[in-house]
């Protein structure tokens, strides 16, 4: 059972508080109208499905209820990262083996307050009590 | 707009006072007013009593939402207390009996003695004026449940994932964790109690969890309903 | 082949058993066949049979990574039922149903399959309207299901609590009787020694590294055993089917999840039936060897780990006492995961793809193992003719861009 | 009986507590201390069970979770069966009633064990893979015998009278195993200042310091075990549990123990006199560090009848003795690979028994222990092992053989030693189960002649664990291991404590010994049982490379090695041994497998913990549910949430059936006025100044209009075009709303609007709430609506001030309330909301009021009708995810031209969601008014037509109106709107067919004149 840094209540909590949501970094075209059908299908049900790295949403649905993202090996189980919606992840399927032996945890930047305010700033450069 | 929505319409939002007032001659029911009928409530722990649950009903309960900047200014000049910023903080007034707990990087819980969150909500709204926030009144949703006594610690540990030692869970500290089969809000205000704030339509489930995982230890359930 | 039979044991053991031949070869790749079966799991050594068999292609090989029947096959719960809801599926497992009952005997293996009843219960109004129209759709489309009463429950199956005490009382079920289990390893050895037996080669510890491609059509597979070639390549890879793709450029619909399961110790037997519940969410069968075989629900996240979360565990055991409270006191010896690769709309791929002569045939989730025969078989005939079968040809790629989609996940049955 | 086997005195026994306890029928004495097994060779019992598959008679073989054999069935009492229980992991109580699981009438005297004398030679490993196939029919009646030889114990037919927990645990370093590794472990971690916890599966902590013969700063070894774990239980950071196993070592350190809390002290916690206390308590554990102390297995070997009881392994024998003060036997043969084994022929002797000979398959065995047994005046045969046992119901002697192992065969005379006890000893195989259970796969060590943990992240492993078998290196280890976990988990400063002294041994090597080759074929030899509880023999094994079975795991498979309750501990290995042996490869090349939990049997009941009985799921009640109660309302689980179904009144001393009750609810409504607890319906409060656009998107229709005071229907689809949910929302003020759900969607809705605003569109300013507890909610509804409302409330009713699809804030019943102009019954009806905690008493100032009117409660059913006949949709129940707003015939409520492609709107033009025949909803009406259809019937064109038949839709709400007085439905028929007026069939499974009349889904008030007065 995973043990999941929340990158907003900033400390390890159980899985069980957490849901997986999906592939994470998925965009939704920007005008839907102007994709083919079969851009269409695939936004709506291609996923990546890799064996190793992969970046994956998740919600601390019963804990702080924000989305977040998780880099994570789907073989050793292995988290690599967690990090805020609007990051991007620091360990990707390429840099992988360097960035494990440099122990990252999470990444830094993002919006911590939804809606991306910028008079939220100050509280993102706040390190974990 | 019709007359009857005169309250409404601080920042284009509706406020609403939900009580009818003293003089209205309405007796509210607890969200354990079921359980109590059902015996749940109100029980001698016996001799070897170790926990004590008392419910604290009717509180003021209200959630904001919004920056962290704007929102601390407007808390600290109408409750006297700074919000915390920081993740999982819970700081409460010079009496105890009001409250604010972080509960997400743009969301608050504040709870304060009954019938004082309308005017607090007033209050903020004028004074957080054109900000984007939010302030939702929850209080009929969800009621506070005391737990105290030796072995309310472990007591917790048979109902919540998250850890309730000393280290995970100091005084000031609270947490939206796992309870059972639901969730809850576990708090931490003081060095002699816990407390569970618990949803309404759950009270009676996590009383009656409470009664069972408690029943070794000796536990008396008891509602400070005024 | 040798044969099996009674006899034949008498007389092995009179000569201390030191006469019986291997299951299979152990034949070294040749450099091309006909067909390239990628796979070596129940569904792909059915496959290979069926070709072989059925439709006179013999030049085949099935190239396993591993050990034969060593992924899903192995670790299944084993129940076989074709009480599907949508005309597709049912059409498809249906046919498969009619396959398992004369495997043991066509395949000179007996695979144990045992007709004990499939009875899916229904706890809740909305539960009782799904298995209503599952039935009736069933029963138009000739599968023995029927709508039972917690009366008739309580005689199928007297070790369920029945009463109205549960916290989720029972309210009826739906009853297929002619559904049940079968012995996993022994479908898996049984195509594969009838496989072998018509001269199929079965390649194990042979992983696939690359596909052949020129101009769009496949001409044969990397190996970490050499280049071997054919024109015609049907991958049968379940949860790896993803990377397979991946290494033809193909981009499937595919999410691998982790699929718990577990078992008691064993013991005397208790269970007449296979119980399955969506809504308390667990099932539960018993083996001939005595252990409750009992079904796990799929971990929401991607995992290749054979492995899945704890509190899936949890409350699949809280979901069988609840049905059974008498097996509180009984224990839990082993649990285990597969990986499955699901489909959005919970149905399979059987499919050509973009590459000519290359076939997929995935995504069967839940529902493989008792797919096994008649996923091999019109897999195979699809293979063999160049055009996919008519029961497969619903089950096409080309579904999730034009939406038309065999959705069981509505009014389905539960995982399995 | 006498306990003939206790020695009287030693051991750890306490003998002033005499317990009685039953085992086949039979009363026998123990000690506090006992364990069932210990107390069962101390009054002399060989014969404990039958085996499996060759029912032949089988004894205790270990003393602790390896045994395969001693598996028995506890309880006294029906609900207390325990099946399967080791009997050497079970404490003794007094009282105890145990029995073997297999063989009748008995298993000294079983019926069943011709089939083993006379079968067994017809049921080699895949028997049944060969046989029982003709004829097709006969399989089910051949599976009915098959089954009668299944399962070892059996389950109690009824309910658990006890119950289990769950802890959920949090630590720095979990440390498993409290032998001499894990206590040194425990002890560096816990001065360091660590959270410490540290359990082990058995009665006593100490591990192979209880029997050790060795010395540890000059007292024995027990000695300094019980005065390490008291130094433990003194310190505030450390929680010890002594009868806890560690069963599953999950991914990111959480591990799952099984504490047994009165199991051991009695049948059921009650007849322990500790009623209300658990049976079992799983930990549920997240520990910082792991640190692996688990020990080691020792192997038994395998040879000729290694399974009549008399054959231990020669560690049990040792325990047997040291511990519990038990001599399993007269005379000992001892035969080894190892220097180890020898204490068993030690203790033996300093018992008072006789060793017969220590049979070494080394040629010169020269180690201290080997010394002492000759200086001991013990036989010491090298060179040579015991080939075969003799005897049935127990050994009466070993046949003993020089052999070659390198070649695998006999090279000498056989000699036939006269014993009862025969202790074997193959070497050690450490315990490397938890650390492969993510998973990892373990390495062999051709020193240690076994597998050691591959490296888990997160995890230690000390001592015997990865073979540090000695005991001053042990304790060496472990202290430096703990303190290791310690830094790990961030107590930097963590040292490892003083190792105390020990005498340093000298030993000669172990030599590779498994099975051991006989004079005969190992296909004609008696049989050599590798894995005794599935009565696998090396000749099955065997078998199964020659079929052609090469991988490990085929041959597992083929022969169900590994496959009993004690998953192989002891067989495992010589299963492998012997398997690379007949493939001429080397055990790692072979491989191994990998382990999966549990490490021992667990209880279901541990692992459910409270959530079982009325715990199972959360009952979820409306403020309104005492009144429910008391008014008789029968409920309808829906989610969680208990609603009123409806209320059956008695009449004429009858209770009213519920198509009775349901009847006159739905005329009340439809006559007078009928009230519904609404207060399930999901509620969310939405602000900021882009709640609007926000809607707009996640809506079908449009929302750039909707005034304060004004509310909106609203269709919510997914990005497939499929409908989601459904529910009004309410303009509160220009940035302010309230929406409704589905009961069911509630908490998905709310986090579906979540994903979309903090994934996709965290620009636009809007905020979430869940206000659904917060507000109760009841429908009053039907003409006489209006006049009843206007006794209770300050707000102005009249229809020109307050009309349809407005709402209005005011008081009702003096509270506080907002009121909603909506309707789902097509009746005049008025929604009040108010702040739950008054919703009792408005709700009974309604009925106060209401009598005059007949005011009349209604539940979930009538609902349904209501809303039925007005053809308004229930999502989930006339939609299943392939739904789209088109199909539902609710054109009206997508919005093409809003400006923001909105969530489902794109997909709605692909080919399949845009064809004209797709399934449609529409209403039927059956010919024959009495008929209700049956909800989920199929439609078809021809009833007539074969099988299968071609399915055009179906029935997806069905009741009777009593309005109408007829039966009538809503269904989804392909191209269903333009069948108007055609006839339809809905063949059954009795055989009937129903016909009935396509029509519009509306059929009353087509209109909708009766909500708009």
């Amino acid at each position: 059972m995973f043990h999941i840094f929340c990158p907003y209540c900033q400390e390890y909590r159980e899985e069980e508080e957490f849901h997986p949501s999906g592939q994470a970094h998925l965009v939704r075209p920007a005008d839907p109208a102007s994709v083919s059908d079969d851009e269409w299908g695939d936004y709506l049900f291609f996923r990546d499905n890799p064996r190793g790295i992969h970046h994956e949403m998740w919600v601390h649905r019963l804990g702080c209820r924000k989305f977040f993202n998780i880099t994570r090996d789907t073989t050793s189980y292995e988290i690599l990262e967690t990090y805020r919606m609007g990051e991007q992840p620091s360990i990707t399927a390429a840099n992988a083996e360097v960035r494990r032996e440099q122990g990252v945890q999470t990444a830094d930047g993002g919006w911590q307050t939804v809606g991306a305010q910028p008079e939220n700033s100050r509280l993102n450069e706040e390190t974990p009590s | 707009m019709s007359e009857a929505h005169s309250e409404a319409s601080v920042g284009n939002a509706a406020t609403f006072d939900t009580h009818p007032g003293a003089d209205a001659g309405v007796t509210p029911e607890s969200p354990l007013q079921w359980s109590r009928v059902q015996g749940h409530v109100t029980e001698e722990g016996g001799a070897a009593e170790q926990i004590r649950v008392v419910e604290r009903p009717f509180l003021g309960h209200l959630v904001l939402r919004g920056g962290a900047i704007t929102l601390d200014e407007a808390v600290r000049a109408e409750l006297g207390v700074s919000l915390p910023g920081k993740p999982l903080g819970l700081v409460l007034d010079a009496e105890g009996s009001r409250s604010v707990q972080w509960v997400s990087p743009d969301e608050w819980l504040v709870i304060v003695p009954a019938g004082e969150e309308f005017e607090l909500e007033n209050r903020l709204r004028a004074r957080l004026g054109d900000a984007h926030f939010a302030i939702v009144n929850v209080g009929g949703g969800q009621t506070l449940l005391e737990l105290s006594g030796e072995k309310a610690r472990e007591l917790l540990m048979k109902s919540v994932v998250y850890d309730v030692h000393e280290h995970g869970l100091p005084v000031g500290k609270a947490v939206g964790t796992v309870f059972a089969k639901t969730s809850v809000v576990l708090r931490r205000p003081t060095e002699a109690r816990f407390e569970l704030v618990v949803r309404r339509s759950f009270a009676d489930y996590c009383v009656r969890w409470l009664r069972d995982a408690g029943r070794e230890y000796g536990l008396r359930v008891e509602s400070a309903s005024p | 082949m040798q044969r099996y039979s009674g006899f034949s044991l008498v007389k092995h053991a009179l000569s201390h058993h030191e006469n019986w031949e291997r299951h299979w070869r152990n034949p070294t790749p040749k450099k091309r066949y006909d067909v390239i079966i990628v796979g070596g799991g129940g569904h792909g050594l059915a496959t290979a049979y069926y070709l072989a068999k059925e439709f006179g292609v013999t030049n085949v090989a099935v190239i396993e990574k591993g050990w034969l029947g060593g992924g899903n096959t192995a670790r299944n719960t084993t129940i076989v039922r074709s009480n599907y809801l949508w005309d597709e599926a049912a059409q498809l497992y249906n046919h498969s149903l009619d396959l398992w009952k004369g495997l043991s005997q066509d395949l000179n293996y007996n695979v144990m399959f045992s007709q004990r009843g499939v009875l899916n219960l229904a706890h809740t109004l909305q539960d009782m309207r799904d298995v209503q129209r599952r039935v009736n759709a069933n029963r138009l489309n000739g599968i023995d299901s029927e709508v039972v009463t917690p009366e008739q429950i309580k005689e199928i199956e007297p070790a369920l609590d029945t009463s109205k005490n549960a916290r989720y009382p029972i309210m009826g079920a739906s009853w297929q009787k002619s559904a049940g289990v079968a012995r996993h390893d022994a479908v898996a050895w049984g195509f594969a020694r009838g496989a072998d037996a018509l001269g199929v080669d079965l390649l194990q510890n042979t992983e696939v590294t690359g596909f052949k491609i020129r101009d769009g059509q496949i001409y044969g597979v990397h190996t970490n055993r050499g280049d071997i070639e054919a024109h015609t390549v049907g991958c049968v890879a379940a949860g790896n089917s993803g990377v397979l793709a991946k290494m033809a450029g193909i981009k499937l619909p595919l999410e691998s999840h982790p699929l718990q399961a577990l078992v008691s110790e064993p013991l005397k037997p208790i269970l007449n039936t296979v119980t399955m519940s969506n809504h308390v969410h667990g099932y539960v069968s018993q083996s001939d060897k005595g252990d409750l075989v009992i079904g796990a629900g799929i971990d929401g996240y991607l995992g290749y780990g054979q492995r899945g979360s704890f509190p899936t565990i949890e409350h699949t055991l809280q979901a069988i006492v609840e049905m059974f409270p008498m097996f509180s006191r009984v224990r839990m010896n082993r649990q285990w995961g597969g990986i499955v690769d699901t489909c959005p709309d919970a149905c399979p791929i059987l499919s050509k793809t973009q590459v000519k002569g290359l076939y997929f045939n995935c995504g069967w989730g839940t529902g493989g193992f008792k797919a096994t025969p008649g996923s091999g078989h019109v897999f195979a005939a699809s293979l063999a003719k160049g055009e996919m079968h008519p029961i497969a040809a619903p089950f096409s790629i080309d579904r999730f861009n034009t939406g038309a989609l065999i959705d069981e996940h509505g009014a389905a049955g539960v995982a399995h | 009986m006498t306990q003939s086997n206790r020695l009287n005195q030693g051991g750890r026994i306490d003998r002033s507590r005499r317990l009685s306890f039953t085992f086949n029928g039979q009363q026998y004495m123990g000690f506090a201390g006992d364990t069932l097994a210990s107390a069962l060779l101390a009054n002399g019992v060989d014969v404990v069970n039958r085996s499996f598959k060759y029912s032949r008679p089988r004894g205790i073989t270990a003393a602790g979770p390896e045994e395969p054999n001693a598996i028995v069935q506890l309880g006294a009492t029906e609900a207390a069966q325990v099946p399967n229980v080791r009997a050497t992991q079970q404490a003794l109580y007094d009282g105890l009633v145990a029995r073997g699981t297999n063989g009748w009438p008995s298993v000294q005297r079983d019926v069943m064990s011709w089939v083993g004398k006379l079968g067994g030679g017809f049921m080699p490993p895949g028997f049944y893979y060969k046989t029982f196939m003709a004829p097709a029919s006969m399989w089910m009646t051949y599976e009915k015998f098959i089954r009668k030889g299944a399962g070892l114990g059996r389950s109690p037919s009824e309910a658990d009278p006890d119950i289990y927990d769950h802890f959920n645990q949090h630590c720095d370093v979990l440390v498993i195993g409290s032998g001499p590794a894990g206590l040194t472990a425990a002890l560096s971690a816990a001065r360091a200042g660590a959270r410490v916890i540290l359990c082990d599966e058995q009665e006593e902590m100490g591990g192979s310091l209880l029997d050790s013969r060795e010395s540890i700063d000059g007292a024995p070894a027990s000695a300094w075990a019980e005065q390490a774990v008291a130094e433990l239980a003194g310190l505030d950071n450390v929680t010890l549990l002594p009868r806890t196993t560690a069963n599953g070592y999950h991914d990111h350190n959480f591990v799952t123990l099984h504490e047994r809390r009165t199991e051991h002290l009695a049948d059921t916690a009650a007849a322990a006199g500790r009623e209300g206390e658990v049976r079992a308590r799983l930990h549920r554990v997240r520990a910082g560090r792991v640190v692996l102390a688990s020990g080691s297995h020792e192997r038994p070997l395998v040879y000729a009848n290694n399974d009549v009881p008399g054959n231990l392994v020669a560690g049990a024998v040792s325990v047997y003795i040291r511990r519990y003060g038990v001599v399993p036997g007269q005379r000992l043969v001892l035969s080894t690979n190892n220097d180890h084994a020898y204490r068993a022929a030690l203790d033996w002797q300093e018992a008072g028994r006789e060793v017969v000979a220590v049979v070494d398959s080394r040629a010169k065995p020269d180690g201290d222990l080997a010394k002492q047994a000759r200086d001991a005046g013990i036989r010491v045969i090298t060179g040579s092992a015991v080939m075969e046992a003799t005897g049935n119901q127990r050994v009466s002697g070993a046949k003993v053989v020089a052999i070659d192992t390198e070649r695998f065969v006999v090279t000498g005379k056989v000699e036939t030693l006269e014993c009862d006890t025969i202790a074997s000893s193959g070497g050690y195989s450490p315990v490397v189960h938890l650390a492969s259970h993510t998973g990892k796969r373990p390495q062999w060590r051709d020193d240690l002649l076994g597998f050691v943990p591959g490296e888990v992240k997160g995890m230690h492993v000390a001592g015997g664990a990865h073979g540090v078998y000695a005991l001053g290196e042990a304790l060496a280890d472990g202290a430096g291991v703990g303190a290791e976990a310690a830094r790990a988990a961030g107590f930097e400063e963590a040292a490892a404590i003083a190792v105390p002294d020990v005498e340093v041994r000298h030993e000669s090597p172990t030599s590779a010994l498994y099975q051991v080759p006989h004079e005969k074929p190992p296909l004609r030899a008696p049989k050599q049982f590798v894995d005794l509880q599935n009565d696998v023999t090396a000749a099955a094994v065997e078998l199964a490379t020659r079929e052609g079975f090469e991988s490990i795991e085929h041959v597992k498979r083929y022969t169900a090695l590994g496959f009993g309750t004690d998953q192989g501990k002891l067989g495992n290995i010589n299963g492998m041994a012997i398997a690379a042996r007949c493939l001429n490869r080397s055990i790692p090349d072979v491989g191994t497998t990998v382990f999966r939990p549990n490490y021992t049997p667990v209880s279901f009941g541990a692992i459910v913990g409270r959530h079982c009985r009325d715990l199972f799921d959360p009952e979820r009640y409306t403020a309104l549910h005492q009144w429910h109660v008391e008014n008789g309302a029968e409920f309808e689980d829906v989610g969680q949430w208990k609603r009123p179904w409806y209320f059956p009144r008695r009449v004429n001393g009858k209770r009213e059936t519920m198509h009775e009750a349901v009847a006159r609810e739905c005329l009340a409504v439809r006559r007078g006025v009928g009230i519904l607890d609404a207060s399930t319906l999901g509620k969310i409060d939405i602000q900021g100044p882009d709640a609007r656009e926000f809607l707009g998107r996640v809506y079908t229709n449009k929302w750039a209009k909707l005034a304060p005071g004004r509310v909106r229907y609203g269709l919510m689809c997914k990005d497939d075009g499929m409908l989601m949910d459904d529910g009004t929302t309410s303009c509160l003020g220009e940035n302010h709303f309230l929406m409704t759900t589905t009961t069911g969607g509630a908490a998905g809705v709310l986090e579906w609007l979540e994903l979309w605003h903090q994934t996709e569109w965290p620009e636009l300013q809007v905020y979430f709430g869940s206000v659904t507890d917060h507000w109760a909610t009841m429908t009053v509804t039907g003409p006489d609506a209006r006049k009843l409302m206007s006794e209770v409330t300050d707000i102005d009713l009249d229809r020109e001030q307050f009309k349809f699809m407005d709402w209005k804030e005011g008081k009702v019943a003096g509270v506080p309330a907002r009121v909603f102009r909506i309707s789902f019954t097509g009746e005049l009806a008025f929604e009040i909301n108010v702040q739950a905690n008054y919703a009792m008493h408005v709700w009974k100032a309604l009925f106060a009021h209401g009598e005059k009117y007949d005011l009349t409660p209604y539940g979930t059913e009538t609902m349904h009708v209501l809303r039925a006949e007005k053809g308004l949709i229930i999502a989930g129940q006339d939609t299943d995810g392939s739904v789209t707003p088109e199909d539902l015939g609710m054109h009206w409520a997508v919005g093409y031209d809003k400006p923001f492609s909105w969530i489902g709107q794109r997909a709605l033009t692909r080919p399949d969601t845009a064809r004209e025949d797709r399934k449609q909803l529409v209403g039927l009406k059956p010919k024959d008014p009495k008929v209700v259809l049956e909800e989920g019937a199929q439609i078809v064109l021809d009833p007539e037509q074969k099988i299968p038949m071609t399915m055009m839709g179906h029935v997806t709400s069905s009741y009777y109106s009593p309005v109408l007085e007829s039966g009538f439905a809503l269904a989804v028929l392909k191209g269903g709107r333009n069948r108007m007026g055609e006839t339809v069939y809905l063949p059954m499974s009795d055989g009937s067919v129903h016909q009935a009349e396509v029509v519009s889904t509306v059929f009353i008030d087509p209109k909708g004149e009766r909500q708009n007065v």
